[in-house]
């Protein structure tokens, strides 16, 4: 048939194409494959002393509360920010099953609603949760739009409620009693980062991309500000966005020792693959939202010359909870998993202590001072941290380990 | 081309039909004449699942009931109704139509004077369609001009050319088929209408008195044309003969000083063609000049004051039917197709 | 096809009509337009205010199988319904109506949503308006939106519309991530609301209470469903009905098919900014996000699936789309695939949507139907006489 | 349309960011990376013009927008990476000789083909012929294909989640010379020049061959193609299916420029930009997608340099479609898939 032949021409003729392409990359192989000169080896870190005296969620067993009291996670389940939600209402449900297993006089429930991470959907299930009255602490939400969309119905309500993952430094300023943030803002992250890259990684010319979400803009505006002189340029991508080479030509004009992506690793990892392609020779550093598996997987060997930044505890390395993530739900804790099981856990234990509704439950927020798994919980009067740590990673053999607090 | 585009339409022979009648005389310079609307017909392609009325009984039962006074009255009501062949109303002055290298028309010159039926006729391809739609602002002329009443009207929009006075039906049949044949009606009465956006979102006074008398006017119209019992059935629906009423309908509701009809007869048997030839007599009768674009000569000859030729483009003849058809270069450009061919 | 008797009787004509009256169509819920258009008109006000009135008491009746409860509080999953059926009415007068493909409708509703944030949100250092004032300057912002985008698109062929009004939407959720003025993601919190304090302290039209903002709503799209109404039986509905079937014959038979299609792209386009104002006051917070292509095509869903050229079928479209995934929220994340297949499935099997019906035209219709009833029983009445006369002949000779 | 948005940013104090101007040229820039810009654009804009060539053709025969056919590529990109991946590729480059590397390349672009091929084949029997058979108003087209496309996509989404594919690279581009200061990599030279030569190939295709003149003859008027003894139906898939075949070769270029870019609602702007090239080009002219595809390219690229930001690249090509489609509605070649003449 005439498509055969026309499958048939225009194969052969790409073949000639890619024939006389690949001869001439053939012949100026080399060069390209030289790894980075500037990149500092920072030894990894392979123990994490976890607190001694960390707040678990199984408590001392002898737990006593009514029945039908009820916590609830709100926030995505569904939609293309699903797996950020699974990972955090995993480590919720995790906290919770434990506790019902050591303490048969305390059974607390567990409820979910789905927001698809939508500002605009979210005031109908947070709405629904406040109404539902057996719900005296929630887990959510996990992004910063619709936190922001919703605080008030919170506030109002009186139900606290703990973000695993909502970042944004200005939820804190909203006068909101019910909002506490489980993890550093981007104003911590910040600072630290641009530490990381001058004194850690001795780089001096640094070159800031920002992605345009209210997380990329945000800590670019920080790191800017951090790094001050050592900014030699700055550029703008989109989400979504997959062929960066602009930027790339600006950034290789530029010669920069590294580049600071603020953004997700969705576009990141093409990104620095891109740089690397183009010959670029400097680090490329990511805060959290850039460090995660995919970034390997999408970036490959562009990968090694990459670093991270990220106010987590590298959850991996604290065993017992990953191995007990792991038997629950067939799969490695993700982002965020353990900040969702601690969150947890301080409501639960909150429970334990006969904090059985709201206005008690909050007061116990409010006042809580001890170890997490990965982090001591202590909130300022709007909801932060009283002291966040940040964490830095590198990819080593196509995995990314941590090496070690730097802020 | 010019075939009715829904084959599944039956077709009944019309010498089975009863309610045939003789043809009578146009009586003009009396308004509407009783007889002229009985004998328009009925509906020639009748189709049982859609209720076509017998137009010709229900016109008698209209005539008996009197209503059939008001119907040129309801239909152009603020009109005067001056039927004498009197000063050119339309001027077509040297038009040239090119497509790219193409020339359509050549140097087109004639005229039509208020109150004629002009026949405009030529072989395929000769540039009629062309020429009609230089007129109606369909295309623009290249060069040479189109006056109405003396003002040009080269290059206006269409709707201005419309509702200066040049209506227009289709040779394919263009209906809104989702719209009844009133409502199809009215949007011709719209070109007159003057109720603002604003006006009908709070219906102002004027818009209730626009509506009120465009569904009267409406239905006078149809009433007119024979398919008045149709009204609320959709054009789509309608047989193909009421259709192309309908057409003339619409472009008769827009109030026009000159009627150009394109191709009315296309798929008529020569019955339909004899009621049309009354209708569009009738039409003249009530003070419409009238365009007409044939292909059927024994309609044309029959019905027009006047003809034009036009001939690869050119204009070869003008003048009375009797002496267009002894005009030699008339005849050479027709020899060979039949006389009667029904397009 | 041809023999069938001559003479009609007053049924067959009553039939004729009910069948006029479908536009002659059968369709699903055919049988209730028919009874419908036969009704007396108190009788149609009766049924209206009944209606009405179960619609009003919708939310706080949370029926049960209805209700989207436990996952989404009720009351709000209704507002957001009636957001929905309100922006299918406005994307109604320009897909439906004058079959005009606007892929970027969302656009306006972003319009209408950062007009209510602008003017009210304490994030916007422009002057602060009270918020019921926000809901007409949004209608007017966006429309004015409209005649811009429209002015220059609009003389271009239907399909380069659709895909001009897509970059549209796109460009609009650009700028409002580029322009800091916009904020981006951070948005702005705090939109207004209407005034009014409950008993309790807590303001009457609070981000959580879904039932007043509901009657809003609903309000809202009475009044607008009177004004297209108006609109639709008028020279207005009927231009664009006209641009919709063959725009070049509309144009033709003297409708100024540019200025219709302007006005019948500003309208959707006020229309949207109004539901996206009603929107952000209820969501209270307006960001760049969801303002995308894929909601746009929600939309046009909406209006197919309910039957586009027709408001009822908008309306129950336009909420049919926003509840179900709200009351299957396992399936949220099939909606898109399975709206994108009802938009093939309908197109292919019945183009004229759920609840299909001709638009009505005329201010006095019921004056062309009395009328063509008088000449069809005038007509009934002198075949019945002459087949009595052919029958009087026929058997005297018999005799 | 957008000196309303300008003048509104100058209404509003923009007292929520540091920089004032969210609109500032930045020329120096522009200067500086002209020609990296220009190479790169053109490099992207060879892809573009490919799958601008399936719009055109089916615009051209059928008068509709296909918004279908960025799903009939995005499917060609998931034939390549699966095709790739399964012969063990993966992220970095596999040590093999440039034989090796450019069968495996072929044989993923034979797959990537029939993914597109299929899916443009299945596109036009479900979505568009049933509608053709019952005569159904543009419109009617226009809402299927925006279903389909929708369909096709979160089709995609559901089975294969919300992340890119994982990568596969083939080979690192590797610089061969450079023009005016800047390097032309193996990697570009291999899309362009293979880009043009599989239009140049599809132009003559069209121009020459008896189902050219069926495509050219049903383009020009289907009825009267239909009364010579033109088989429409079949026109129209063949169409479809070199529509397809473009967009798999597409998908191959796309996957080696931009390994990590295969996602489920991946094609659907590139689509928009794609169909953008075409109607710059002028609809329905083969050449003129080759133009337009190459000018979005590098339009695109330019403005993002010059505005400093990547947002503007979409924002400018819509902007200078629209001014196309207003200056020139039948785009910049302008002429007809019919009227193109053998």
């Amino acid at each position: 048939m005439a498509s055969k032949r026309i499958i048939g021409a225009v194969a052969a003729a790409a073949a000639v194409m890619l024939l006389t392409a690949g001869c001439v990359n053939q012949s100026s192989t080399g060069g390209s494959t030289s790894s980075a000169a500037s990149k500092v080896d920072l030894p990894a870190q392979t123990t994490i002393s976890v607190p001694k005296d960390a707040v678990l969620p199984a408590g001392d067993g002898n737990a006593k509360c009514s029945s039908g009291l009820t916590l609830a996670y709100i926030g995505a389940e569904t939609g293309p920010n699903a797996q950020l939600g699974i990972n955090i209402y995993n480590g919720v449900q995790l906290a919770i099953d434990q506790h019902n297993k050591a303490n048969p006089g305390c059974q607390v429930q567990f409820k979910k609603f789905d927001t698809e991470g939508d500002p605009t959907k979210a005031t109908g299930p947070v709405t629904q949760a406040v109404n539902e009255k057996d719900i005296i602490g929630v887990v959510g939400l996990p992004f910063s739009g619709e936190s922001q969309a919703t605080g008030g119905i919170f506030e109002q309500a009186g139900l606290v409620h703990i973000t695993a993952s909502a970042t944004n430094p200005g939820l804190t300023k909203n006068g909101w009693t019910t909002f506490f943030r489980a993890l550093g803002n981007d104003n911590v992250q910040g600072p630290a980062a641009a530490t990381f890259i001058t004194k850690e990684l001795k780089d001096k010319k640094v070159y800031v991309v920002q992605d345009d979400s209210d997380y990329g803009i945000g800590l670019s505006t920080a790191i800017q500000k951090s790094l001050g002189s050592d900014v030699v340029g700055t550029d703008k991508v989109t989400t979504g966005q997959k062929d960066f080479s602009a930027t790339v030509s600006k950034i290789v004009n530029a010669k920069p020792d590294a580049v600071f992506y603020s953004g997700y690793y969705a576009e990141g990892a093409p990104f620095d693959q891109q740089l690397v392609n183009k010959g670029y020779k400097g680090v490329f550093v990511g805060p959290d939202g850039v460090k995660d598996d995919q970034f390997i997987k999408l970036a490959g060997d562009a990968s090694n010359n990459a670093y991270f930044t990220c106010p987590c505890i590298p959850g991996e390395l604290i065993k017992s909870f990953s191995d007990q993530y792991q038997s629950a739900f067939n799969a490695a804790p993700g982002t965020y998993s353990i900040e969702g099981y601690d969150s947890a856990t301080i409501l639960l234990a909150g429970i334990d202590k006969g904090n059985t509704d709201r206005s008690k439950l909050k007061d116990w927020v409010k006042s809580y001072n001890a170890d997490g798994l990965s982090k001591h919980y202590q909130w300022d009067s709007v909801g932060e941290l009283a002291k966040s740590t940040v964490y830095g990673y590198k990819v080593d053999n196509g995995k990314i380990v941590s090496v070690g607090v730097i802020g | 081309m010019s075939e009715p585009r829904d084959e599944k339409r039956e077709r009944v022979p019309v010498e089975n039909d009863p309610n045939l009648g003789a043809v009578p005389e146009s009586v003009p310079n009396e308004g509407p004449a009783d007889a002229d609307l009985t004998d328009i017909g009925p509906d020639p392609t009748p189709e049982a699942d859609t209720d076509v009325p017998d137009e010709a009984e229900l016109a008698e039962v209209l005539a008996e009931a009197g209503i059939d006074e008001e119907v040129a009255e309801a239909a152009a009501s603020e009109r005067e109704i001056a039927v004498e062949v009197g000063e050119k109303i339309i001027e077509v002055k040297a038009v040239t139509v090119k497509f790219g290298g193409l020339t359509a028309l050549d140097d087109v010159t004639f005229h039509i004077n208020r109150g004629e039926i002009l026949g405009l006729i030529g072989p395929n391809g000769a540039g009629k369609t062309t020429a009609f739609n230089a007129m109606t602002g369909v295309y623009k002329p290249t060069s040479g001009d189109v006056l109405l009443e003396g003002k040009s009207i080269k290059g206006k929009k269409q709707h201005r050319i419309t509702r200066a006075g040049l209506a227009r039906t289709f040779q394919n049949i263009r209906l809104f088929g989702e719209m009844t044949a009133l409502e199809n009606v009215v949007v011709g009465l719209d070109a007159r209408h003057k109720t603002s956006v604003p006006g009908a979102l709070v219906r102002s006074p004027r818009h209730y008195r626009e509506e009120k008398s465009a569904v009267e006017r409406g239905i006078a119209l149809l009433e007119f044309v024979g398919i008045a019992e149709s009204a609320n059935t959709l054009s789509r629906h309608l047989p193909y003969g009421s259709q192309r009423r309908l057409e003339i309908a619409r472009a008769l509701a827009t109030d026009p000083k000159v009627l150009c009809l394109d191709e009315p007869a296309a798929g008529f048997n020569p019955a339909e063609k004899d009621q049309l030839m009354d209708l569009i007599r009738t039409i003249r009768a009530d003070g419409y000049t009238v365009l007409l674009i044939e292909h059927d000569m024994r309609l044309v000859m029959g019905v027009c004051d006047r003809i034009v030729v036009l001939e690869f483009g050119k204009k070869i003849a003008d003048g009375s039917p009797a002496e267009v058809r002894a005009d030699q270069r008339v005849i050479s450009a027709y020899l060979g197709e039949p006389d009667d061919d029904a397009a | 096809m041809s023999e069938q008797t001559p003479v009609r009787t007053t049924r067959a004509v009553q039939l004729t009509e009910s069948r006029e009256a479908l536009g002659g169509r059968k369709q699903f819920l055919g049988g209730w337009r028919r009874r419908w258009n036969r009704m007396a008109r108190w009788q149609q006000w009766l049924f209206l205010i009944i209606v009405l009135a179960a619609v009003y008491y919708l939310p706080v009746a949370n029926p049960w199988l209805i209700t989207t409860e436990p996952g989404n509080d009720f009351p709000i999953a209704c507002f957001q319904m009636a957001v929905y059926a309100l922006v299918a009415v406005g994307l109604n007068v320009v897909v439906g109506f004058a079959g005009l493909l606007d892929l970027g409708y969302i656009a306006f509703f972003a319009i209408g949503s950062y007009t209510a944030a602008f003017f009210t949100s304490p994030d916007s250092s422009l002057i602060h308006i009270p918020y019921l004032w926000t809901l007409p300057l949004a209608l007017g912002i966006a429309m004015l939106f409209g005649v811009a985008l429209g002015l220059p698109t609009l003389r271009l062929r239907g399909d380069y519309l659709a895909i001009v009004t897509l970059g549209f939407g796109e460009i609009i959720r650009i700028l409002a991530t580029i322009i800091p003025a916009a904020r981006g993601q951070v948005g702005f919190k705090e939109v207004g609301h209407p005034p009014g304090t409950a008993s309790d302290g807590q303001p009457i039209f609070s981000v959580s209470n879904g039932v007043p903002w509901y009657w809003l709503a609903v309000t809202v799209i009475i009044v607008i469903l009177l004004l297209v109404g108006n609109l639709e039986r008028s020279r207005v509905g009927r231009a664009w009905i006209a641009i919709r079937e063959d725009e070049d014959a509309a144009e033709i038979m003297g409708v100024p098919t540019f200025k219709f299609k302007l006005w019948a792209f500003a309208i959707g386009a006020g229309v949207g900014g109004l539901s996206g104002a009603l929107f952000a006051g209820q969501v209270g917070f307006v960001n760049n996000q969801k303002f995308d292509v894929a909601t746009s095509m929600l939309f046009v869903a909406a209006v197919v699936l309910g039957g586009s050229g027709n408001k009822v079928g908008a309306i129950l479209g336009g909420a049919i789309v926003a509840y179900i995934p709200l009351r299957f929220t396992a399936i949220a994340d099939y909606k898109y695939l399975i709206f994108g297949i009802i938009l093939i499935v309908l197109m292919i099997f019945r183009p004229q949507g759920l609840v299909a019906a001709k638009a009505h035209l005329l201010t006095y219709s019921r004056l062309a139907l009395d009328k063509v009833s008088e000449f069809r029983a005038a007509r009934v009445a002198s075949e019945q006489e002459k087949a009595a006369a052919a029958e009087a002949a026929k058997g005297v000779p018999n005799e | 349309m957008l000196a309303t948005l300008f003048s509104l940013s100058a209404a509003l104090p923009a007292s929520v960011s540091t920089d004032n101007s969210w609109i500032n040229f930045d020329v120096t820039s522009l200067l500086q990376n002209f020609w990296p810009a220009t190479f790169d654009g053109l490099t992207f804009g060879a892809i573009y013009a490919l799958i601008a060539l399936g719009y055109t053709l089916v615009y051209g025969v059928l008068n509709l927008i296909n918004f279908a056919h960025s799903e009939v590529f995005i499917m060609g990109c998931y034939g390549v990476v699966f095709t790739l991946t399964s012969l063990g590729f993966g992220p970095n480059a596999p040590n093999l000789s440039i034989w090796a590397i450019i069968f495996n390349l072929i044989l993923a672009m034979l797959v990537g083909m029939v993914f597109s091929v299929v899916t443009a084949f299945v596109v036009e029997r479900v979505a568009y012929r049933p509608l053709r058979r019952r005569g159904a108003s543009r419109l009617a087209f226009l809402i299927t294909a925006l279903g389909a496309s929708f369909s096709i996509q979160y089709l995609i989404f559901l089975v294969r989640g919300s992340n890119a594919e994982p990568a596969v690279t083939m080979f690192i581009p590797t610089p061969i010379f450079q023009v005016f200061g800047a390097i032309i990599d193996s990697q570009q030279l291999t899309i362009v020049i293979a880009a043009i030569v599989m239009m140049v190939a599809t132009d003559q295709y069209i121009r020459r061959t008896r189902v050219g003149r069926g495509i050219r003859a049903v383009a020009q008027d289907p009825d009267t193609a239909t009364l010579m003894g033109v088989n429409k139906d079949r026109i129209i898939v063949t169409t479809f299916v070199i529509g397809g075949i473009l967009a798999g070769a597409a998908a191959l270029f796309y996957v080696m420029k931009v390994p990590s870019g295969v996602i489920y609602n991946g094609g659907f702007v590139l689509g928009i930009k794609a169909f953008a090239a075409a109607v710059l080009g002028g609809i329905g002219n083969v050449r003129g997608a080759l133009l337009g595809g190459l000018l979005i390219g590098v339009i695109g690229n330019y403005g993002q340099l010059l505005l400093g930001d990547s947002q503007w690249t979409d924002v400018v090509a819509f902007i200078v479609l629209v001014l196309v489609l207003l200056i020139r509605p039948s785009g910049l070649l302008g002429q007809t898939l019919g009227r193109s003449r053998a």
